[in-house]
């Protein structure tokens, strides 16, 4: 089966409706959020017409069914990024995992591998999206941990260069993204992981552009936890994913504490049951579950190693495209070298929002301004940007609309 | 009527009339375990002579699943060694995770191939193996109290 | 237009389904989840065919339809509850919605008005969901605050005796829930609320089994925060919902941190931009706030009144006909004063999981167990408990086919 | 085309050739306002004489809606007193939130009508209100410093 966008396109409803006017949809924003496949819509509503109870708490067969569904899900995604089953844990948004990560971080008492206390170091780079940044902003606010940073270069790469006294025997954890959603950058793991557990610490990675993307095992990685939202890789909103080392789980504390977490509850105190429970608190989000689990099962169908590989020859088209436009200026790699289908750019004086607005107007979807990494913006020196990031319904036809608006952008500002 | 399979006489009758029932003052091991997503509750002792199960004495609030399950264990695994007993943990255990595919090996699960139903129902496996994880854990226990 | 629950069932397309060979759906579970009308389903549907796009944050056309719809739907919630729109805050879950309000305390300052600390306390009741209990015990444990709680007569009514001492001077909050899930009881909040205010704490309402059930207006209620979960109220999974007042909010720390609740990122720190984004981070449940929009629409069209008479109309004929069977006690208010559809009860030595059991059997889904309020099951002396909680769409029918699946069991597990 | 509503020729010439662009040294009060969502920043400073506005400078990156935004409230604004201002203002947030239901009121609002069609578009009504809202601020803020 040879790789088909155009038959892909037809799978998901959403390009059967048009843009302004009429306009075909030519959407180039999946590094915000991913369109849907008919099967995960399916997924969603098949749960809610015919499974819909709570899992783990009902002896009766809805209940029974609906738990099915949920860890059945589970264990498509953990199959998804070669996990262990009860290493996946269902969280709303890679936002919250993150965010559970470092919260979990600071509840851990003296004595116990994830305490943090001044004197100890959090480190992570200046490409990193918000959500892997205050969290841990926070957590040395908390502490009194310092928190310390791998630059960016000129080229938008990890300056590795200093990597011994960025990663100090001081460091506890090493927070990372895989993949700039900026810049589309791959960053380089084995040096940082090498270099994390020679000292001791752990590794996080955001993984939120890169799992969507190209192929992803946990395992192989070698790093210790990941994140990652359904959101951005076919699923549901409402859904993300946390993922723990199974030994790593066992010791950190819980994040958000309730209902089916426990193991006993009194007035004063309780404890808690094994992961995944134990940072699953309330009735989970089990449609959105169901969802996720369809959306990479349509992407395994599919073969992840094809998707990439298609995005591989569109960023190639669209980069090449690009630079033979003049007043463009990519903010980030310019070949595809360890580099994804997120591309940033800046053109003349029209300001990204206009820019973008003007491609609405042609039907085309981009996302303008910080991308929620404002700190990598001001080291690019560049306000804002453009973005159009790609995925396995991108076409080239969609690429030749971008490459062919921008051009008339510049007529229709220039006027 | 398929609850039938369940809930088999076998079960209702050792629900009724549990063995073992009466916890002892002198096991070389007791543990408690609770099922937290229903709330029952075992305490289990074991006494052991040797490699050989002297006792296994229980306490304890629960459905008549797990109730039946653990009384059953009992008379199953007294007098068997601690490998004996393991062994046919590990047939039960997997017996429960059948699916309802399997009937259960009878001459080694004896009473407890009446538990196969359960297999059907996930909720309800939990019950069932809550005195077995409870024995395990107290045998080994009592085992390492005894070593050292 | 009169009440009509065997119309309303036609709304729910579960109802279409059997149970275990061929049984009539009884479902009267709606206490740990509510079944979802058609047209909730269908507005998650349709965000994700035509409008799938990440809120707030690009200039296309899908961006500012789907922001359109999260933030109508923020509109339609608020409505529902006599909210200002500003103050309503999509979370998760209420379990996540009672973590915000508590870990958020625990971020605040020395100097903010929720700053807490030894010699401070927290008061709670006996009779809370491990929801609304363990995230205070953690609060509690992490700042050196104590905790304290009103105790649960017999009757399974709140012991406002020794309010005086119960809420002291030193209280900064009052969490408790308006409908406990186990007993059915309505708290009467105006007396806690009178003598909170009165020591200047803040009271947070657990409302997740009083919102789908009753009129709730935030204002009249008089409280300071309150806390419910979609997936309860006819919603989708995944969304809850967190409303404090305005001037609180503002003061209040954030919570989950990451992109979009942020005013301007550095490395090295960051500022919030007001409520309600500040206490949203990352791209929100936007499908899933569009459902539980579509299912408050759908309630109010229904009137939520007519939803309460209908339900008291049905515990009132349960609660008698129970009282008829011998030796079945009910756990909880007899009557229906200040009672809602939650009815807990024992019977003889039939313990709840086989009662349960056999009820499915029968098509009959109930809960058994201690529904995560652990702590109140041994204040009433049961270890577990069978519960038949009702909703909109039950009807009388339903209410039989439970008493006869009780007396059945009887026989059944008698043999 | 639709996209003309928004960008009249009015606004691309105040944006390649902004007015009162260059913050002054002696302003009452100075302010600095970012659009968060995306990263637009505009500092302006504002001096007054006795009521009247004397000075509204400024400087600032962002999209040419806020820029033209922000050089046409300059223009329209200096001179006059303080509660004309803001009833000027109050006319233009008006029409930002009209939805493209209303053309503004020329004789008020003079050249910022040209940014009547921005308020068909709710992700740029934070674009244009950038630089008034900045006034706002600076304006109270300077009115509070004179008086005290
Ligand atoms: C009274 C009460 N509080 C809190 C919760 C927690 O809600 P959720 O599990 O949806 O977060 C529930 C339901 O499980 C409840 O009944
Ligand atoms: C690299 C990266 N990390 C984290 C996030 C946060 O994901 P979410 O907003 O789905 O929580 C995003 C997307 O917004 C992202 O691109």
């Amino acid at each position: 089966m040879s790789f088909d966008p155009v038959a892909i396109r037809r799978d998901f409803p959403i390009f059967d409706r048009t843009i302004r006017d009429g306009k075909r949809l030519v959407y180039l924003d999946s590094g915000a959020t991913s369109q849907k496949p008919q099967v995960v819509i399916d997924a969603e509503v098949d749960f809610y017409r015919l499974h819909n109870a709570a899992v783990h708490r009902g002896a009766h067969q809805l209940a029974e069914e609906a738990t099915d569904i949920y860890e059945g899900a589970r264990q498509s995604v953990a199959a998804f990024i070669g996990a262990d089953i009860d290493e996946v844990i269902f969280t709303k948004s890679a936002t919250e995992s993150l965010n559970l990560i470092s919260y979990a971080m600071g509840n851990a008492p003296t004595g116990n591998r994830f305490h943090l206390k001044a004197g100890d170091a959090i480190v992570v780079t200046e490409m990193e999206h918000h959500a892997n940044l205050i969290p841990w902003q926070q957590l040395a606010a908390r502490t009194g941990a310092s928190l310390s940073w791998f630059e960016v270069t000129p080229e938008g790469r990890l300056d590795l260069s200093k990597i011994d006294s960025v990663i100090t025997e001081k460091t506890k954890v090493v927070a990372l993204t895989h993949q700039s959603n900026v810049l589309g950058t791959i960053n380089p793991l084995e040096a940082i992981i090498a270099r994390a557990h020679e000292v001791g610490a752990v590794i996080v990675l955001d993984a939120c552009q890169s799992v969507p993307h190209m192929a992803v095992d946990v395992k192989d990685l070698g790093v210790d936890f990941l994140t990652f939202s359904g959101h951005k890789v076919l699923g549901p909103t409402g859904v993300g994913i946390f993922w723990g080392r199974s030994e790593l789980l066992a010791e950190l504390p819980p994040f958000l504490t309730g209902g089916s977490m426990i193991e006993t509850v009194t007035m004063t105190g309780a404890t808690w049951a094994p992961a995944p429970r134990k940072f699953e608190a309330g009735v989970p989000n089990m449609a959105q579950a169901a969802g996720l689990a369809a959306a990479v099962k349509y992407i395994s169908n599919i073969g992840i190693e094809n998707v990439h590989a298609h995005e591989v020859l569109l960023t190639k088209y669209l980069l090449e495209k690009m630079s033979e436009i003049e007043a463009l200026r990519i903010v980030g790699p310019t070949n595809t070298d360890s580099r994804g289908g997120s591309i940033s750019f800046t053109f003349g004086d029209i300001h990204p929002h206009d820019l973008g607005q003007f491609l609405d107007s042609q039907g085309i979807a981009v996302r303008t301004g910080h991308h929620c990494a404002w700190p990598l913006n001001r080291k690019m020196g560049v306000p804002a940007t453009t973005r159009a990031s790609l995925y396995l319904y991108n076409t080239l036809e969609d690429c030749d609309a971008l490459i062919a608006g921008i051009n008339d952008a510049q007529k229709y500002f220039g006027r | 009527m398929q609850l039938d399979n369940l809930y088999q006489e076998v079960i209702l009758d050792h629900y009724k009339n549990p063995q073992n029932k009466e916890l002892a003052s002198d096991n070389d091991a007791q543990v408690h375990h609770v099922n937290p997503s229903c709330g029952d509750e075992v305490t289990l002792g074991v006494k052991l002579d040797g490699e050989k199960i002297a006792s296994i004495n229980w306490d304890g609030v629960g459905c008549s699943i797990s109730q039946a399950s653990t009384s059953i264990m009992t008379d199953l695994l007294i007098g068997k060694t601690l490998t004996e007993a393991s062994e046919i943990s590990e047939k039960f255990l997997h017996l429960m995770q059948s699916k309802g595919s399997e009937e259960g090996d009878a001459d080694a699960l004896e009473d407890a191939v009446a538990l196969a139903g359960v297999s059907k129902y996930p909720a309800r496996i939990k019950c069932a193996l809550l005195g077995w994880m409870a024995f395990k854990d107290a045998s080994v226990q009592a085992h390492s109290a005894k070593e050292n």
